[in-house]
């Protein structure tokens, strides 16, 4: 652990440093500007660390830790995310009851723990940092702990992410038992033994991490949680935690090939297909904005799953890509239901967003881009980022994979253009809520507008990004 | 003046394009001049051709006129160019002639009619489609021509449109000559596709060089061409349209559908004689055809009670008539008789015209009677007329075409006894309904008031076709009566005379005088029957035979009820069964399988945790079974 | 660089439209019509310039070319190129897109700058469509131009334009993901085999391809193609969407929209697939016969009228899909001039019945009845187009339709003879409409104003039109002959060896019946 | 003492994972469920114990001591929340917070 190594891991240090200095703060004043200022520039400044660690990368930092391309560029797409959740989550916290300001230290601890998993080489760490992450964002969901609903889906998560970690252990324990070392690199060159508690340990692990990422036969929690947490915070689960882990699982199957074995390939595939069958199905005549939006997110990951089973150099820029477009898209549409949700209930059902083309216009036009982009449409990034998945899939003739994602994104065209219709209905002005605007959401509607050129311009000239990210990503 | 051979269609169609576009805001007599006038004028110019055009050497040949080529591609290049020959002069002649006149006669005829610059819109465009028709030099062209009239048919037959039965009349015209031209259509792809042209003349030396006779192609090609004209010509088994046509205004009847459009197939089969020789089989079937026709379509006129319906079905047994001579190889007899009808059936249908004016819209035959005395200009014309359609022998012109027909018939190489024999019970049945028509109408006690009479606008035209129909004859005599081949002879440079083997010419005059024969026999029946003895009649008519063999007469011997059970229901029910289009069904079911997908789905989320945790259990078993055991 | 401001312009238009249009509803409509008639001159401008060979400059029959940079790590170029066949179908595109603001100047009232802004992007949409020569610059503006389509049925629509408008949007989705898969996979294997990825179109016409793998790649190109020119099996969602859309709606659906369709075929298919599309021919053929019968029966069985015109739409496009299918020259340019000429007649259809519709707040044909006596001008022109439609010589229809089966029937003549059996059904039904809608006795009493100038002369300028295209098809024809020289030189060097049998045994037929010394000087491919 | 075979040490661990899932599907209240989910952590532990003892590698034991303070954590945060939702819902019954559905 020598001086270089030790300034490798700034970042996570600095980010550290903020979260401990945060806590200090709320101790003095319990101002909520401040405490979001804070949060705010502690992420910024855990971000400006990234370009200057970068130079003097890839670094092994204790058989635990590894910070290279690969991993700058997830931290950073974490941060990023965690920066624009704040700017979302201040006006929504500021007319809620409560006291806000525990709210950021979560947030950044929860970002820590991302950043771990994204940076880990080692399965203690990947445990740690998922831990970490799991367990603030318990907190989180259940932050205003006097909404039943908020409550419901705090103990529903918690139960069930302690289930799936303790089958990550498991299995973990099992790979241990079986190869003798938890380092990434170690079992990879063990792998080729294989034996039979080595492949059960790996599908307890992915049992795990299948959890964590809403697949297919785990996802049932998704849409209660999604529905259940206070839309920033949905932003967060849907984004952050599930970012993570698909990097470290494309870093544990791409880098180190361990799962190279036709079973587990065939497994993944099996997940995915389903994933994208049941995320599309479940959502098709879904009512609830929220629950629609969490049943599509089971199908993109089911999508994202394709381009790590067509596996190759390819896979790495088409994952990173697809996850930034899918960030990008994901906290603006929950940015918008932010916005929209007034203090005594979310905006969920989808009267709510009848005519709201001519109520709101503006809202509308992100809202609408953010559901065209999920739906794949050409001039937003989730066109390019599907072009990218198929175009993985075709490359590894995957013909059943890419079969099954013609036609169930062509499902999921379905309610996310009901969607976008019943936004554009023509109703009679009823007396919608009372539009309040809260404080602050300067702030909110700046980071939509942000997002929405910012999907624009990856969707209509992505080159100058795609060529930054074959620069940076790589192990 | 035979470089303004294109002025001929171009008056009309000038005359159509003022009264369409400014029609509706010229007075009356504006309109009815522009009309009448823009088919006189072009009568005009055609004679002055024709006597420039007979007078010149080129009456062996033909002259052609390029306007603008429609299209060129790649070979295939048909231009709108008129060719003027003596086969297509006489058609010329004949359409702008008795055109003129049928004019004049509905100036006064449609006088009282609210669109009266529709009409004469129509009928200049129909002028203008059968002119571009006959002249036209190419099949495209004639294609174009032959399409125009059936669309001027469609129009004026369904003038009135007010009432549904015309508009449907008109639509089953239009559908019916429709299906013969798509046959004809098909025989023009053929005969592209296997001769490289569609240039008329072209054609025929291509067809001649390449095709032997009685060629498999040669066969296909005339069948094909057949259709088209059996279509438009209303011969068997595409001819219940044409009395149905009468629904429309009786001077239309009497161009459209007397005169000019249907006796288009006899002229699509004279133009192209030579294809028809290559093919026998074809030629032997349009004899046949033309006999079949004349029987059925005279025993239908003998049962009809309405006066236009009788015309109409004689025009059709006329036709037949035509088609028996072009049949036998008889080319010139067959237009011969093609020009001598247009005389005496227009001046019949006008005249019938002049009677329904006159006794306020009475068509109905049996409730006419003894208009001799009221209308006397009319009687004699129609008389006239009638005469020369029953073939009244030595002083009329339609003894002289039908019998030359008859005598080829008999003598030609391809003609046959039996042929003969059809054609003579043709003309008795034709003078016994046409005399049961004049009986009943002209004579007998007076059974309606008449409250108008025809004006000298609509009589000038029924004595002069009254004289032509009588005088026209005479240009063509048989060889036992003083043997004049004038109209064969100026035919004589596009169309071959008739092969006669030796031995026949000696039987001419028996024949003749069997033919005179049977026309003065069907007249006396037909005096004895419908004017001194009308019991006779009715008694057979009562027994049951009679009766059914009247209603089968009265139904044009059921073809429609034929072809309203064959085709007409089954297509309606398919289509009306298959409205919603079943294909939709299946797009439904993928629809209706993803819902209940949804609907299973959804129900596994209860809402309960510990369901939750069993979903993982079972995930997680799969998993480590599927890596395990695959 | 022409070429890309001919699809900024409409795309600009339609957001100043949009931003105007938020106070008052005159402004967006003028700017629209501003915006289409520019669009129209620069088309124009551009016939005239290629047809005096001004143009020539580039190789023929390419006759301009506009390429920039776009993402050049996947191949992927911004690059667009105008042939005959493009230039007419933008000239179409153009033509019908000022009919289309025209008519909808009194039928639409509520959010008229927005509904201006969906308008003039469906046609930027559809000539990116026309000028796009890099597939994933096509399949762009493929999916570019159903999103506004599908808001203009959705928001401005009729009774259940609901459904009409999602069906409408997941059958053409379905077709163009098929089609994204195919345009991958010929990009891998092209890459595999020459090392270069690119999407550009002129680099991907030489990949050789196995058969078996060409033919899937085909039919992936096939099945979007055949969705959005509706080929029977996948027309169903045609009848909705014409059904629910409002008049502009229609016009550029049945006008353009289909129309992208047919160039798919022509520009993708025969060019990039030869061996496969040849083997195909027969089947595609028995499709478009197939289209042609089930068309017109459908189309006779319907009670609404707007249905009723969208089945004719589906009859006569099965020409252009026999017509693209026969391998033959003039079937070709026949199909070409069909789809002009359907564009044109078919728009005119719908804008008839939509001027209709506003007046008597009905489409249904039981209760319309003897109008012919209360609106006699609407009437005349009803007949006009019907006409048209029915294939009448002297309008366009018949040209593009007698030039189809000329060449069909070299190719196949059985098919061309059923085909031409589809002439009489195609009377049947447009009579039967005229029947029961315009002629017989008026029904009901209405006092409806007859058509207004503004009206007439739309009507009127889309006769002439149809007329000219029947009467002088010269220039349009010239214009398009380079351009499928040009892809008939690719198609045939494949499509020789595997002649459709009918043709072989066409050629016995007529040898083996002692032909004499001519060998057959076929028309079309002159050899 | 001759060492027992880490088969058998994984063998128990097993058993004890598969009662503590068990015991989270069958039991209904909160407080038992976060119990057996503290089985199931412990028996991973125990099974890391195991494998470091295999591989006479401390790894095994430190893992242990991670697992317990993180379950500790969870359990600390996992019990304020059941305090919480018992002050909301009137209950412990996990079946009672079946609000959303569908």
């Amino acid at each position: 652990m020598n001086a270089v190594q030790l300034f490798a891991l700034t970042p996570l240090i600095v980010l550290s440093a903020s979260s401990v200095v945060l806590m200090l703060l709320i101790a003095f004043s319990r101002r909520h500007v401040t405490v979001a200022f804070m949060t705010a520039a502690g992420l910024l400044a855990t971000f400006l660390c990234l370009p200057a660690v970068y130079p003097d990368l890839p670094q092994q930092v204790t058989p635990l830790i590894v910070l290279d391309g690969y991993a700058v560029f997830f931290i950073g797409l974490t941060l990023a995310a965690a920066f624009a959740l704040v700017l979302i989550s201040y006006p929504y916290l500021q007319n809620r009851p409560g006291r806000p300001e525990e709210y950021y230290l979560l947030l950044l601890l929860a970002s820590l723990g991302a950043a771990v998993v994204a940076a880990s080489s080692h399965f203690a760490a990947f445990y740690i940092g998922l831990e970490i992450l799991s367990v603030s964002l318990y907190a989180m969901i259940a932050y205003e702990r006097w909404s039943l609903m908020r409550l419901e889906a705090g103990v529903k998560y918690l139960i069930l992410a302690a289930v799936s970690s303790a089958f990550l252990l498991f299995g973990i324990a099992l790979i241990y038992a079986q190869f003798g070392s938890m380092e990434f690199s170690a079992i990879a060159a063990r792998a080729a033994e294989g034996g039979i508690t080595a492949l059960v340990g790996s599908a307890m692990v992915l049992v795990g991490v299948g959890f964590k990422l809403a697949l297919a036969p785990f996802h049932m929690w998704t849409a209660d949680v999604y529905e259940g947490a206070p839309p920033p915070v949905t932003a967060y689960i849907a984004t952050v935690s599930k970012g993570a882990v698909f990097a470290l699982l494309l870093r544990y199957v791409n880098q180190y090939d361990v799962l190279a074995s036709p079973q587990v390939l065939l497994v993944l595939t099996a997940v995915a297909v389903a994933s994208m069958v049941v995320g599309n199905l479940l959502a098709l005549m879904q009512n609830n904005v929220k629950r629609i939006l969490a049943y599509s997110s089971i199908a993109h990951l089911g999508y994202l799953l394709v381009a790590l089973v067509a596996g190759g150099a390819l896979a790495l820029t088409v994952v990173s890509y697809y996850l930034v477009a899918y960030f990008v898209t994901t906290i603006a549409a929950f940015g918008v239901i932010a916005v929209l949700s007034t203090s005594e209930r979310d905006a969920a059902p989808i009267d709510d967003y009848r005519g709201l083309a001519w109520r709101r216009p503006w809202l509308a036009g992100v809202f609408t881009a953010m559901l065209l982009s999920l739906a794949g449409i050409p001039l937003t990034a989730g066109f390019i980022g599907k072009f990218y998945v198929v175009a993985s899939g075709v490359s590894s003739a995957l013909w059943l994979l890419v079969a099954t994602l013609a036609i169930t994104s062509v499902i999921g065209l379905f309610y996310y253009l009901r969607l976008v219709a019943a936004m554009f209905e023509q109703v009679e002005t009823h007396a919608t809520a009372a539009r309040e605007e809260p404080v602050g959401s300067f702030a909110a509607t700046a980071v939509l507008a942000v997002l929405t050129l910012l999907l624009v311009v990856l969707g209509a000239y992505p080159a100058p990004f795609i060529r930054l990210i074959a620069a940076t990503v790589s192990f | 003046m035979i470089d303004l051979l294109w002025l001929i269609p171009a008056l009309p169609f000038a005359g159509f394009l003022v009264l369409i576009l400014a029609g509706s805001r010229l007075p009356r007599i504006v309109v009815a001049v522009l009309g009448a006038g823009s088919v006189g004028f072009s009568a005009v110019v055609a004679c002055l051709i024709g006597i420039e055009f007979i007078s010149s050497p080129l009456v062996k040949t033909s002259f052609t006129r390029t306007v603008w080529t429609w299209m060129s591609f790649e070979g295939f290049s048909p231009s709108t160019s008129f060719c003027l020959d003596s086969l297509s002069l006489l058609m010329v002649l004949v359409v702008t002639v008795v055109g003129f006149l049928i004019h004049l006669y509905s100036v006064e005829f449609m006088a009282d009619d609210d669109a009266y610059h529709r009409y004469f819109a129509y009928m200049n465009l129909f002028v203008t489609a059968m002119l571009v028709l006959v002249l036209a030099d190419n099949l495209m062209l004639l294609y174009l021509g032959w399409e125009g009239v059936g669309l001027c048919s469609y129009l004026l037959i369904g003038f009135w449109y007010k009432d549904p039965v015309n508009a449907r009349a008109a639509m089953k015209a239009f559908v019916m000559t429709r299906i013969g031209d798509t046959g004809m259509i098909v025989g023009l792809f053929l005969l592209y596709n296997s001769l490289g042209t569609l240039e008329i003349h072209e054609l025929m030396v291509r067809a001649v060089r390449d095709w032997p006779v009685g060629s498999v192609m040669a066969t296909v090609a005339a069948a094909l061409l057949l259709c088209g004209a059996l279509g438009k010509s209303a011969q068997l088994p595409l001819q219940t349209w044409l009395p149905d046509a009468m629904a429309g205004p009786t001077p239309v009847s009497a161009l459209i559908h007397a005169a000019t459009m249907v006796t288009a197939g006899v002229y699509l089969i004279a133009r192209t004689h030579e294809l028809f020789a290559l093919a026998p089989a074809v030629q032997a079937a349009v004899a046949v055809i033309g006999v079949a026709t004349l029987l059925v379509a005279g025993f239908s006129a003998l049962a009809q009670q309405d006066l236009k319906r009788v015309l109409a079905y004689s025009t059709i047994s006329q036709i037949g008539y035509m088609f028996l001579a072009l049949g036998v190889g008889a080319w010139s007899a067959a237009m011969f008789h093609f020009a001598i009808h247009a005389f005496f059936k227009s001046l019949l249908f006008l005249g019938a015209g002049a009677i329904i004016m006159s006794t306020h819209h009475e068509q109905n035959m049996f409730r006419l009677g003894g208009l001799r005395t009221q209308l006397p200009v009319t009687f004699w014309t129609f008389l006239a007329g009638a005469a020369s359609l029953a073939a009244l022998p030595l002083i009329t012109s339609g003894f002289y075409s039908k019998d030359a027909i008859l005598w080829y018939a008999w003598s030609s190489e391809k003609g046959s006894v039996w042929l003969w024999l059809g054609g003579v019970a043709g003309a008795l049945l034709t003078s016994i309904y046409t005399f049961r028509m004049v009986f009943l109408i002209f004579f007998g006690e007076a059974r309606t008031k008449v409250y108008k009479r025809p004006g000298t606008a609509m009589l000038v035209p029924l004595i002069v076709l009254a004289v032509l129909s009588m005088v026209a004859g005479f240009i063509e005599l048989p060889h036992t009566l003083g043997d004049v081949r004038l109209f064969s002879g100026y035919l004589g440079a596009v169309l071959p005379p008739v092969p006669i083997p030796p031995g026949q010419a000696s039987l001419e005059g028996i024949l003749g005088i069997v033919a005179a024969a049977v026309s003065v026999v069907g007249i006396c029946l037909a005096y004895l029957l419908f004017l001194k003895v009308p019991q006779i009649a009715d008694r057979a008519a009562s027994t049951l035979a009679g009766r059914a063999l009247h209603r089968l007469w009265l139904e044009g011997c059921g073809f429609d009820w034929l072809y309203q059970r064959l085709l007409v229901f089954p297509f309606v029910t398919i289509a009306r069964i298959n409205r919603s289009d079943f294909i939709d069904f299946f797009y439904q079911l993928a629809a209706f399988l993803a819902e209940g997908l949804h609907q299973g789905l959804s129900a596994t989320q209860t809402g309960r945790t510990r369901h939750y945790a069993v979903g993982i259990g079972v995930g997680a078993l799969i998993i480590i079974g599927m890596a395990v055991w695959l | 660089m022409i070429l890309v401001w001919l699809i900024v312009i409409p795309l600009a238009a339609g957001v100043l439209a949009w931003v105007v249009g938020r106070g008052d509803s005159v402004w967006p409509r003028w700017t629209a019509l501003a915006a289409m008639v520019l669009e129209f001159v620069l088309a124009v401008w551009l016939w005239v310039d290629s047809a005096s060979g001004a143009l020539a400059t580039t190789k023929l029959p390419w006759l301009l070319h506009a390429r920039y940079e776009w993402i050049p790590e996947l191949g992927i170029g911004f690059s667009l190129a105008m042939d005959g066949l493009s230039l007419v179908l933008v000239v179409l595109s153009a033509f019908l897109g000022i009919v289309s603001v025209v008519c909808s100047w009194s039928e639409i009232e509520e959010q008229v700058g927005f509904f201006h802004f969906n308008l003039l992007a469906t046609v930027a949409g559809i000539i990116g469509v026309f000028l796009a020569t890099d597939l994933i610059l096509f399949y762009f503006f493929w999916e570019i131009m159903l999103v506004p389509m599908y808001l203009l049925i959705r928001i401005w629509g009729h009774e259940n334009r609901a459904y009409a408008a999602i069906k409408f949007f997941l059958f053409t989705q379905a077709g163009a993901l098929a089609m994204l898969v195919a345009i991958l996979a010929l990009y891998f294997l092209h890459g595999q085999q020459t090392g270069t990825y690119t999407f550009d179109y002129f680099q991907l016409i030489g990949t050789t391809l196995n058969p078996a793998a060409s033919m899937l790649i085909m039919l992936g190109f096939f099945a979007a193609f055949a969705v959005k020119l509706p080929a029977v099996p996948f027309h169903t969602w045609l009848p909705d969407a014409h059904t629910e859309a409002p008049t502009a709606g229609s016009v550029i659906l049945a006008g353009l929209l289909l129309k992208t369709g047919g160039y798919g075929l022509i520009r993708f298919i025969l060019p990039l697939f030869p061996g496969s599309a040849a083997a195909f021919a027969n089947a595609g053929m028995a499709l478009g016969v197939v289209g042609i019968i089930y068309g017109a029966i459908l189309a006779f069985a319907q009670t609404d009228l707007k249905r009723l015109v969208a089945y004719t739409s589906i009859s006569h496009l099965g020409f252009v899909l026999l017509g693209v299918f026969s391998f033959n020259g003039m079937a070709l340019q026949g199909a070409v001039i069909q789809m002009v000429c359907h564009g044109i007649s078919t728009g005119a259809l719908f804008v008839l019945v939509g001027l209709l519709q506003e007046r008597i707040h009905t489409r249904d044909l039981d209760q319309m009845g003897g109008l012919w006596s209360t609106v006699p001008r609407m009437g005349g022109m009803a007949l006009v187009f019907a006409l048209a439609s029915l294939g009448l010589p002297g309008f366009g229809n018949f040209i593009g339709e007698f030039l189809v089966l000329m060449g069909t029937f070299h190719t196949n003549h059985w098919m061309a003879a059923v085909a031409a059996g589809g002439l009489v059904l195609a009377c049947v039904y447009a009579l039967w409409m005229m029947l029961r809608g315009f002629f017989g006795a008026a029904t009901q009493e209405r006092n409806i104003s007859d058509l207004s100038a503004r009206e007439m002369l739309v009507m009127a300028v889309m006769a002439a039109a149809i007329f000219w295209l029947g009467v002088f098809p010269q220039p349009t024809i010239d214009v398009t002959v380079p351009a499928l020289d040009g892809v008939r030189k690719v198609a045939r060097l494949a499509g020789e060896e595997s002649r459709t049998p009918d043709v072989a045994k066409f050629q016995q037929l007529k040898t083996g019946l002692g032909r004499t010394t001519k060998p057959m000087q076929g028309p079309g491919e002159n050899r | 003492m001759a060492s027992v075979p880490m088969e058998h040490g994984l063998l128990l661990a097993g058993i004890l994972f598969g009662l503590g899932f068990l015991g989270v599907l069958v039991r209904r209240n909160i407080v038992f469920m976060l119990m057996c989910v503290e089985i199931m952590l412990n028996a991973a532990a125990l099974a890391f114990v195991a494998a470091g003892s295999r591989w006479a590698q401390p790894d095994g034991q430190v893992m242990f001591i991670f697992i317990l303070t993180v379950a500790a954590a969870e359990v600390a945060v996992g019990l304020a929340l059941v305090l919480q939702f018992y002050r909301g819902f009137r209950t412990v019954d996990m079946d009672a917070a079946d609000r959303m559905r569908g």
